[in-house]
Protein backbone atom coordinates (compact mmCIF):
# COMPACT_ATOMS: atom_id res chain seq x y z
CA UNK A 1 0.00 0.00 0.00
CA UNK A 2 0.78 3.60 -0.77
CA UNK A 3 0.53 6.52 2.40
CA UNK A 4 -1.12 9.61 0.72
CA UNK A 5 -1.18 12.53 2.74
CA UNK A 6 -2.96 16.34 1.89
CA UNK A 7 -2.69 18.87 4.06
CA UNK A 8 -4.48 22.58 4.56
CA UNK A 9 -6.09 23.73 1.49
CA UNK A 10 -5.83 20.24 -0.60
CA UNK A 11 -7.00 18.36 2.41
CA UNK A 12 -9.79 20.66 2.79
CA UNK A 13 -10.69 19.75 -0.50
CA UNK A 14 -10.41 16.39 -0.66
CA UNK A 15 -12.30 16.22 2.74
CA UNK A 16 -9.68 13.47 4.28
CA UNK A 17 -5.94 14.46 5.33
CA UNK A 18 -5.21 10.39 4.29
CA UNK A 19 -5.99 7.69 2.05
CA UNK A 20 -4.13 4.06 0.93
CA UNK A 21 -3.77 3.18 -2.41
CA UNK A 22 -2.76 -0.12 -3.81
CA UNK A 23 0.81 -0.39 -4.72
CA UNK A 24 0.97 -1.92 -8.25
CA UNK A 25 4.08 -2.60 -9.72
CA UNK A 26 5.97 -0.13 -11.97
CA UNK A 27 3.79 2.41 -10.18
CA UNK A 28 5.44 5.95 -10.80
CA UNK A 29 4.59 8.99 -8.78
CA UNK A 30 3.09 10.71 -12.44
CA UNK A 31 0.93 7.56 -12.13
CA UNK A 32 0.13 7.98 -8.47
CA UNK A 33 -0.97 11.57 -9.42
CA UNK A 34 -3.10 11.02 -12.00
CA UNK A 35 -4.95 8.34 -10.63
CA UNK A 36 -5.86 10.56 -8.02
CA UNK A 37 -6.27 13.85 -9.40
CA UNK A 38 -8.98 11.83 -11.78
CA UNK A 39 -10.80 11.64 -8.31
CA UNK A 40 -10.27 14.40 -7.21
CA UNK A 41 -10.06 17.40 -9.66
CA UNK A 42 -10.92 20.38 -7.33
CA UNK A 43 -8.15 19.56 -5.48
CA UNK A 44 -5.44 18.89 -7.52
CA UNK A 45 -6.10 22.42 -9.12
CA UNK A 46 -4.19 23.70 -6.87
CA UNK A 47 -1.53 20.63 -6.27
CA UNK A 48 2.13 22.36 -6.93
CA UNK A 49 3.92 20.11 -4.96
CA UNK A 50 4.80 16.13 -4.35
CA UNK A 51 7.24 14.46 -1.74
CA UNK A 52 8.17 10.94 -1.24
CA UNK A 53 8.50 10.02 2.21
CA UNK A 54 9.11 13.37 3.09
CA UNK A 55 11.01 14.52 0.68
CA UNK A 56 10.81 17.27 -2.18
CA UNK A 57 10.34 14.59 -5.46
CA UNK A 58 10.57 17.10 -8.47
CA UNK A 59 11.09 14.39 -10.87
CA UNK A 60 7.47 12.93 -11.09
CA UNK A 61 8.80 9.74 -13.47
CA UNK A 62 10.57 8.16 -9.86
CA UNK A 63 9.17 4.76 -9.64
CA UNK A 64 7.35 4.15 -6.15
CA UNK A 65 8.32 1.04 -4.07
CA UNK A 66 5.59 -0.88 -1.57
CA UNK A 67 4.97 1.18 1.65
CA UNK A 68 5.95 4.53 0.37
CA UNK A 69 4.80 7.77 2.17
CA UNK A 70 3.79 10.38 -0.66
CA UNK A 71 1.79 14.22 -0.04
CA UNK A 72 0.45 15.94 -2.64
CA UNK A 73 1.03 19.89 -1.95
CA UNK A 74 -0.36 23.03 -2.07
CA UNK A 75 1.49 26.07 -2.61
CA UNK A 76 3.50 26.83 1.05
CA UNK A 77 2.11 29.60 3.10
CA UNK A 78 4.12 29.57 6.23
CA UNK A 79 6.33 32.21 7.97
CA UNK B 1 18.52 24.05 26.05
CA UNK B 2 15.80 24.15 23.30
CA UNK B 3 16.54 22.20 20.40
CA UNK B 4 17.98 25.00 17.17
CA UNK B 5 15.24 24.20 14.98
CA UNK B 6 11.78 24.01 16.60
CA UNK B 7 7.89 23.37 15.31
CA UNK B 8 6.05 24.25 18.21
CA UNK B 9 2.59 25.53 19.60
CA UNK B 10 3.61 27.56 22.31
CA UNK B 11 5.26 31.39 22.17
CA UNK B 12 8.99 31.83 22.49
CA UNK B 13 11.51 34.21 23.92
CA UNK B 14 13.77 36.68 21.62
CA UNK B 15 16.22 36.76 24.95
CA UNK B 16 15.87 32.94 25.31
CA UNK B 17 16.58 32.07 21.96
CA UNK B 18 19.15 34.86 20.93
CA UNK B 19 21.58 33.85 24.10
CA UNK B 20 21.20 29.84 22.96
CA UNK B 21 22.34 31.74 19.57
CA UNK B 22 25.39 33.62 21.35
CA UNK B 23 26.33 30.43 23.68
CA UNK B 24 28.41 28.40 20.80
CA UNK B 25 30.89 31.73 20.72
CA UNK B 26 31.81 34.84 21.73
CA UNK B 27 33.34 35.72 18.28
CA UNK B 28 29.70 36.52 17.26
CA UNK B 29 30.00 40.32 16.38
CA UNK B 30 26.49 40.56 14.52
CA UNK B 31 23.15 38.50 14.82
CA UNK B 32 20.01 39.11 12.65
CA UNK B 33 16.42 38.18 13.22
CA UNK B 34 13.22 38.11 11.54
CA UNK B 35 10.19 37.63 13.42
CA UNK B 36 7.07 37.15 11.63
CA UNK B 37 3.91 37.98 13.44
CA UNK B 38 -0.04 37.54 12.87
CA UNK B 39 -1.38 40.73 11.06
CA UNK B 40 -4.93 41.64 12.15
CA UNK B 41 -5.79 42.92 8.53
CA UNK B 42 -4.97 41.34 5.31
CA UNK B 43 -6.11 42.32 2.00
CA UNK B 44 -8.32 44.23 2.81
CA UNK B 45 -9.94 41.92 5.63
CA UNK B 46 -10.16 41.93 9.49
CA UNK B 47 -8.37 38.69 10.54
CA UNK B 48 -9.15 37.77 13.87
CA UNK B 49 -6.85 34.99 14.21
CA UNK B 50 -4.77 32.68 12.29
CA UNK B 51 -4.19 28.82 12.20
CA UNK B 52 -1.98 26.26 10.90
CA UNK B 53 -1.39 23.04 9.15
CA UNK B 54 1.92 21.29 8.69
CA UNK B 55 3.74 18.36 7.33
CA UNK B 56 5.19 17.99 10.51
CA UNK B 57 8.02 15.63 10.03
CA UNK B 58 8.72 16.83 6.57
CA UNK B 59 8.53 20.45 7.63
CA UNK B 60 11.03 19.98 10.71
CA UNK B 61 13.61 18.00 8.38
CA UNK B 62 13.62 20.68 5.75
CA UNK B 63 14.24 23.70 8.69
CA UNK B 64 16.93 21.88 9.64
CA UNK B 65 18.59 21.28 6.35
CA UNK B 66 17.60 24.99 5.57
CA UNK B 67 19.59 25.77 8.87
CA UNK B 68 22.62 23.51 7.92
CA UNK B 69 22.79 25.56 3.92
CA UNK B 70 22.70 28.50 5.72
CA UNK B 71 25.34 27.77 8.47
CA UNK B 72 27.42 26.82 4.91
CA UNK B 73 26.67 29.09 2.48
CA UNK B 74 27.27 32.55 5.19
CA UNK B 75 30.01 30.90 7.35
CA UNK B 76 27.57 31.42 10.03
CA UNK B 77 28.48 30.48 13.52
CA UNK B 78 24.61 29.59 14.54
CA UNK B 79 21.97 30.06 13.39
CA UNK B 80 17.75 28.95 15.00
CA UNK B 81 14.75 28.71 13.51
CA UNK B 82 11.66 28.33 15.38
CA UNK B 83 7.90 28.16 13.65
CA UNK B 84 4.32 27.42 15.85
CA UNK B 85 1.57 25.81 14.41
CA UNK B 86 -2.08 26.09 16.11
CA UNK B 87 -4.23 28.86 16.18
CA UNK B 88 -2.72 32.45 16.61
CA UNK B 89 -4.16 35.73 17.02
CA UNK B 90 -3.51 39.38 15.57
CA UNK B 91 -0.08 40.65 17.04
CA UNK B 92 1.41 36.88 17.90
CA UNK B 93 4.84 35.85 17.00
CA UNK B 94 4.64 32.88 14.49
CA UNK B 95 8.22 32.32 12.98
CA UNK B 96 11.44 33.63 14.36
CA UNK B 97 14.86 32.70 12.30
CA UNK B 98 18.12 34.17 13.69
CA UNK B 99 21.45 34.20 12.38
CA UNK B 100 24.86 34.61 14.13
CA UNK B 101 28.15 35.54 12.41
CA UNK B 102 31.41 37.09 12.53
CA UNK B 103 30.38 40.14 10.90
CA UNK B 104 26.96 41.93 10.26
CA UNK B 105 26.68 41.61 6.44
CA UNK B 106 26.63 37.94 6.36
CA UNK B 107 24.18 37.70 9.35
CA UNK B 108 21.92 39.84 7.59
CA UNK B 109 22.31 38.62 4.60
CA UNK B 110 21.56 35.08 5.85
CA UNK B 111 18.58 35.65 7.84
CA UNK B 112 16.69 37.51 4.72
CA UNK B 113 17.49 34.27 2.65
CA UNK B 114 16.38 31.88 5.79
CA UNK B 115 12.63 33.51 5.80
CA UNK B 116 12.15 33.41 1.51
CA UNK B 117 13.86 29.80 1.68
CA UNK B 118 11.69 28.94 4.30
CA UNK B 119 8.56 30.35 2.63
CA UNK B 120 9.95 28.25 -0.63
CA UNK B 121 10.62 25.29 0.99
CA UNK B 122 8.98 24.41 4.16
CA UNK B 123 5.26 22.43 4.03
CA UNK B 124 3.49 24.81 6.46
CA UNK B 125 -0.12 26.54 5.42
CA UNK B 126 -2.00 29.57 7.30
CA UNK B 127 -5.73 29.94 7.03
CA UNK B 128 -7.05 33.26 8.20
CA UNK B 129 -9.70 33.31 10.34
CA UNK B 130 -12.31 36.65 9.49
CA UNK B 131 -15.91 37.53 10.30
CA UNK B 132 -16.53 36.26 6.59
CA UNK B 133 -15.32 32.91 7.04
CA UNK B 134 -12.49 31.23 6.65
CA UNK B 135 -9.07 31.21 3.47
CA UNK B 136 -6.51 29.49 2.83
CA UNK B 137 -3.34 31.93 1.98
CA UNK B 138 -2.65 31.92 -1.24
CA UNK B 139 0.88 32.93 -1.52
CA UNK B 140 1.84 35.92 -4.12
CA UNK B 141 4.45 34.41 -6.23
CA UNK C 1 7.63 52.29 28.29
CA UNK C 2 11.26 53.08 27.44
CA UNK C 3 11.62 55.50 24.65
CA UNK C 4 12.42 53.93 21.12
CA UNK C 5 16.06 55.74 20.97
CA UNK C 6 18.11 55.24 23.49
CA UNK C 7 21.75 55.74 24.56
CA UNK C 8 22.42 53.76 28.04
CA UNK C 9 25.06 52.06 29.92
CA UNK C 10 22.94 48.99 31.00
CA UNK C 11 22.38 45.51 28.95
CA UNK C 12 18.58 45.85 27.17
CA UNK C 13 16.04 43.14 26.27
CA UNK C 14 15.25 41.97 23.07
CA UNK C 15 11.85 40.86 24.26
CA UNK C 16 11.16 43.98 25.76
CA UNK C 17 11.74 45.94 23.07
CA UNK C 18 9.96 43.90 20.06
CA UNK C 19 6.90 43.65 22.84
CA UNK C 20 7.74 47.90 22.50
CA UNK C 21 7.54 48.07 18.98
CA UNK C 22 4.65 45.61 18.46
CA UNK C 23 2.68 47.71 20.84
CA UNK C 24 2.05 50.06 18.24
CA UNK C 25 -0.24 48.15 15.50
CA UNK C 26 -1.37 44.78 14.89
CA UNK C 27 -0.91 45.21 10.83
CA UNK C 28 2.85 44.61 11.85
CA UNK C 29 3.37 40.90 9.90
CA UNK C 30 7.50 41.71 9.91
CA UNK C 31 10.27 42.45 12.03
CA UNK C 32 13.96 42.76 11.26
CA UNK C 33 16.08 42.82 14.29
CA UNK C 34 19.77 43.48 14.32
CA UNK C 35 22.08 42.74 17.25
CA UNK C 36 25.62 44.02 16.98
CA UNK C 37 28.00 42.09 20.34
CA UNK C 38 31.30 42.27 21.65
CA UNK C 39 33.45 39.66 19.88
CA UNK C 40 36.81 38.47 21.79
CA UNK C 41 38.87 38.46 18.90
CA UNK C 42 39.75 40.62 16.36
CA UNK C 43 42.03 41.17 13.81
CA UNK C 44 44.19 38.33 15.34
CA UNK C 45 44.31 39.88 18.68
CA UNK C 46 42.25 38.76 22.10
CA UNK C 47 39.87 41.54 23.29
CA UNK C 48 39.33 41.81 27.17
CA UNK C 49 37.02 45.00 26.71
CA UNK C 50 35.36 47.39 24.77
CA UNK C 51 34.67 50.54 25.88
CA UNK C 52 33.17 53.53 24.13
CA UNK C 53 33.21 57.15 24.00
CA UNK C 54 30.33 59.36 22.59
CA UNK C 55 29.53 63.07 21.57
CA UNK C 56 26.06 62.17 23.63
CA UNK C 57 23.62 64.35 22.46
CA UNK C 58 24.33 64.55 18.89
CA UNK C 59 24.41 60.93 19.00
CA UNK C 60 20.81 60.63 20.88
CA UNK C 61 19.96 63.32 18.16
CA UNK C 62 22.10 61.38 15.06
CA UNK C 63 19.81 58.31 15.65
CA UNK C 64 16.43 59.80 16.19
CA UNK C 65 16.91 61.10 12.85
CA UNK C 66 17.96 58.00 11.73
CA UNK C 67 14.50 56.38 13.26
CA UNK C 68 12.35 59.22 11.54
CA UNK C 69 14.57 58.51 8.22
CA UNK C 70 14.05 54.90 8.35
CA UNK C 71 10.50 55.13 9.09
CA UNK C 72 9.93 57.42 6.29
CA UNK C 73 12.12 55.83 3.50
CA UNK C 74 10.36 52.36 4.12
CA UNK C 75 7.25 52.78 5.03
CA UNK C 76 7.35 51.61 8.52
CA UNK C 77 5.31 50.76 11.30
CA UNK C 78 7.92 51.62 14.33
CA UNK C 79 11.86 51.33 14.89
CA UNK C 80 14.02 50.89 18.06
CA UNK C 81 17.44 52.00 18.03
CA UNK C 82 19.63 51.28 21.06
CA UNK C 83 22.81 51.55 21.93
CA UNK C 84 25.21 50.85 24.58
CA UNK C 85 28.02 53.00 26.01
CA UNK C 86 30.18 52.39 29.24
CA UNK C 87 32.39 49.18 28.98
CA UNK C 88 31.63 46.11 27.83
CA UNK C 89 33.07 42.67 27.90
CA UNK C 90 33.32 39.68 25.17
CA UNK C 91 29.46 37.93 24.46
CA UNK C 92 27.60 41.47 25.60
CA UNK C 93 25.36 43.63 23.97
CA UNK C 94 26.26 47.20 22.15
CA UNK C 95 23.23 47.88 19.91
CA UNK C 96 20.09 47.03 18.87
CA UNK C 97 17.90 48.22 16.21
CA UNK C 98 14.63 46.65 15.02
CA UNK C 99 12.34 47.31 12.08
CA UNK C 100 8.39 47.17 12.30
CA UNK C 101 6.81 46.88 8.76
CA UNK C 102 3.32 45.41 7.40
CA UNK C 103 5.78 43.24 4.92
CA UNK C 104 8.84 41.43 5.68
CA UNK C 105 10.83 42.97 2.77
CA UNK C 106 10.91 46.36 4.09
CA UNK C 107 11.68 45.56 7.15
CA UNK C 108 14.52 43.33 6.59
CA UNK C 109 15.51 45.94 4.25
CA UNK C 110 15.20 48.77 6.53
CA UNK C 111 17.36 46.85 9.57
CA UNK C 112 20.14 46.70 7.23
CA UNK C 113 19.92 50.20 6.41
CA UNK C 114 19.64 51.49 9.99
CA UNK C 115 23.02 49.71 11.10
CA UNK C 116 24.92 50.92 7.70
CA UNK C 117 23.90 54.44 8.53
CA UNK C 118 24.40 54.19 12.24
CA UNK C 119 27.90 53.33 11.37
CA UNK C 120 28.26 56.13 9.02
CA UNK C 121 26.08 58.89 11.33
CA UNK C 122 26.48 58.91 14.58
CA UNK C 123 29.49 60.13 16.70
CA UNK C 124 30.20 56.60 18.58
CA UNK C 125 33.79 55.57 19.43
CA UNK C 126 35.39 51.86 20.25
CA UNK C 127 38.49 51.25 22.60
CA UNK C 128 39.35 47.58 22.64
CA UNK C 129 41.33 46.46 25.41
CA UNK C 130 43.37 43.68 25.09
CA UNK C 131 46.36 42.16 26.49
CA UNK C 132 48.68 43.93 24.25
CA UNK C 133 47.52 47.57 25.19
CA UNK C 134 44.18 49.80 24.45
CA UNK C 135 43.46 50.75 20.62
CA UNK C 136 40.97 53.02 19.18
CA UNK C 137 39.26 50.97 16.47
CA UNK C 138 39.41 52.35 12.94
CA UNK C 139 36.81 51.89 10.73
CA UNK C 140 37.30 50.00 7.63
CA UNK C 141 36.17 52.18 4.44
CA UNK D 1 33.85 82.00 23.26
CA UNK D 2 33.47 79.03 20.90
CA UNK D 3 33.45 75.59 23.05
CA UNK D 4 35.43 73.55 20.97
CA UNK D 5 35.14 69.66 22.37
CA UNK D 6 36.86 65.88 21.15
CA UNK D 7 36.27 62.28 21.73
CA UNK D 8 37.68 59.43 21.71
CA UNK D 9 40.80 59.09 19.59
CA UNK D 10 40.98 62.71 19.18
CA UNK D 11 40.33 63.56 22.61
CA UNK D 12 43.21 61.16 23.49
CA UNK D 13 46.05 62.67 21.02
CA UNK D 14 45.00 66.11 22.77
CA UNK D 15 45.19 65.00 26.02
CA UNK D 16 41.77 66.88 26.70
CA UNK D 17 37.98 66.56 25.68
CA UNK D 18 37.24 70.47 25.61
CA UNK D 19 39.00 73.57 24.70
CA UNK D 20 37.92 77.66 24.57
CA UNK D 21 39.29 79.36 21.53
CA UNK D 22 38.64 82.96 21.94
CA UNK D 23 35.64 84.33 19.10
CA UNK D 24 36.77 86.12 16.07
CA UNK D 25 33.97 88.15 13.99
CA UNK D 26 33.70 86.47 10.35
CA UNK D 27 35.63 83.51 12.04
CA UNK D 28 34.43 80.20 9.63
CA UNK D 29 35.00 76.56 10.53
CA UNK D 30 37.86 75.93 8.62
CA UNK D 31 39.82 79.18 10.21
CA UNK D 32 38.75 77.08 13.57
CA UNK D 33 40.13 74.11 12.50
CA UNK D 34 43.62 75.68 10.75
CA UNK D 35 44.22 77.19 13.97
CA UNK D 36 43.38 73.96 16.15
CA UNK D 37 45.55 71.88 13.57
CA UNK D 38 48.51 74.23 13.80
CA UNK D 39 48.36 73.33 17.65
CA UNK D 40 47.80 70.18 17.40
CA UNK D 41 48.45 68.47 14.38
CA UNK D 42 49.00 64.85 15.32
CA UNK D 43 45.41 64.78 16.66
CA UNK D 44 43.86 66.52 13.29
CA UNK D 45 45.81 63.73 11.11
CA UNK D 46 42.57 61.43 12.41
CA UNK D 47 39.80 63.98 12.18
CA UNK D 48 37.05 63.10 9.06
CA UNK D 49 33.90 65.08 10.33
CA UNK D 50 32.92 68.55 12.04
CA UNK D 51 29.77 69.50 13.63
CA UNK D 52 28.48 72.65 15.15
CA UNK D 53 26.05 73.14 17.46
CA UNK D 54 25.42 69.15 17.33
CA UNK D 55 24.56 68.94 13.73
CA UNK D 56 26.94 67.86 11.15
CA UNK D 57 29.06 70.71 9.52
CA UNK D 58 29.63 69.42 5.50
CA UNK D 59 30.08 73.41 4.92
CA UNK D 60 33.79 74.07 6.40
CA UNK D 61 33.03 78.03 5.21
CA UNK D 62 30.15 78.29 7.53
CA UNK D 63 30.62 81.16 9.80
CA UNK D 64 31.09 80.62 13.36
CA UNK D 65 29.02 82.49 15.89
CA UNK D 66 29.75 83.66 19.66
CA UNK D 67 29.07 80.64 21.79
CA UNK D 68 28.91 77.82 19.21
CA UNK D 69 30.01 74.36 20.14
CA UNK D 70 32.26 72.78 17.82
CA UNK D 71 33.65 69.26 17.71
CA UNK D 72 36.35 67.86 15.20
CA UNK D 73 36.03 63.97 15.32
CA UNK D 74 37.80 60.89 13.79
CA UNK D 75 35.68 58.41 11.99
CA UNK D 76 32.98 56.83 13.81
CA UNK D 77 33.28 53.39 14.58
CA UNK D 78 29.88 52.20 16.90
CA UNK D 79 27.69 49.93 16.40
Amino acid sequence: MISVLFFGPVAERIGKSALQVEFHHTMSLQNLRDKLAAQYPQAFEIVCFAAVNGEHARDMTIALTDGSEVAFMAKFSGG
Amino acid sequence: MKAAVRIQQEDFSQDEEISALKACSKRMGGIGTFLGCARDFSEGREVEQISFDAYGSMALSEMQKLRSDAIGKFALLDARIVHRIGTVSGGDNIVFIAAGAEHRVAALEACRWMIDELKQRVPIWKKEITPQGDAWVVPHP
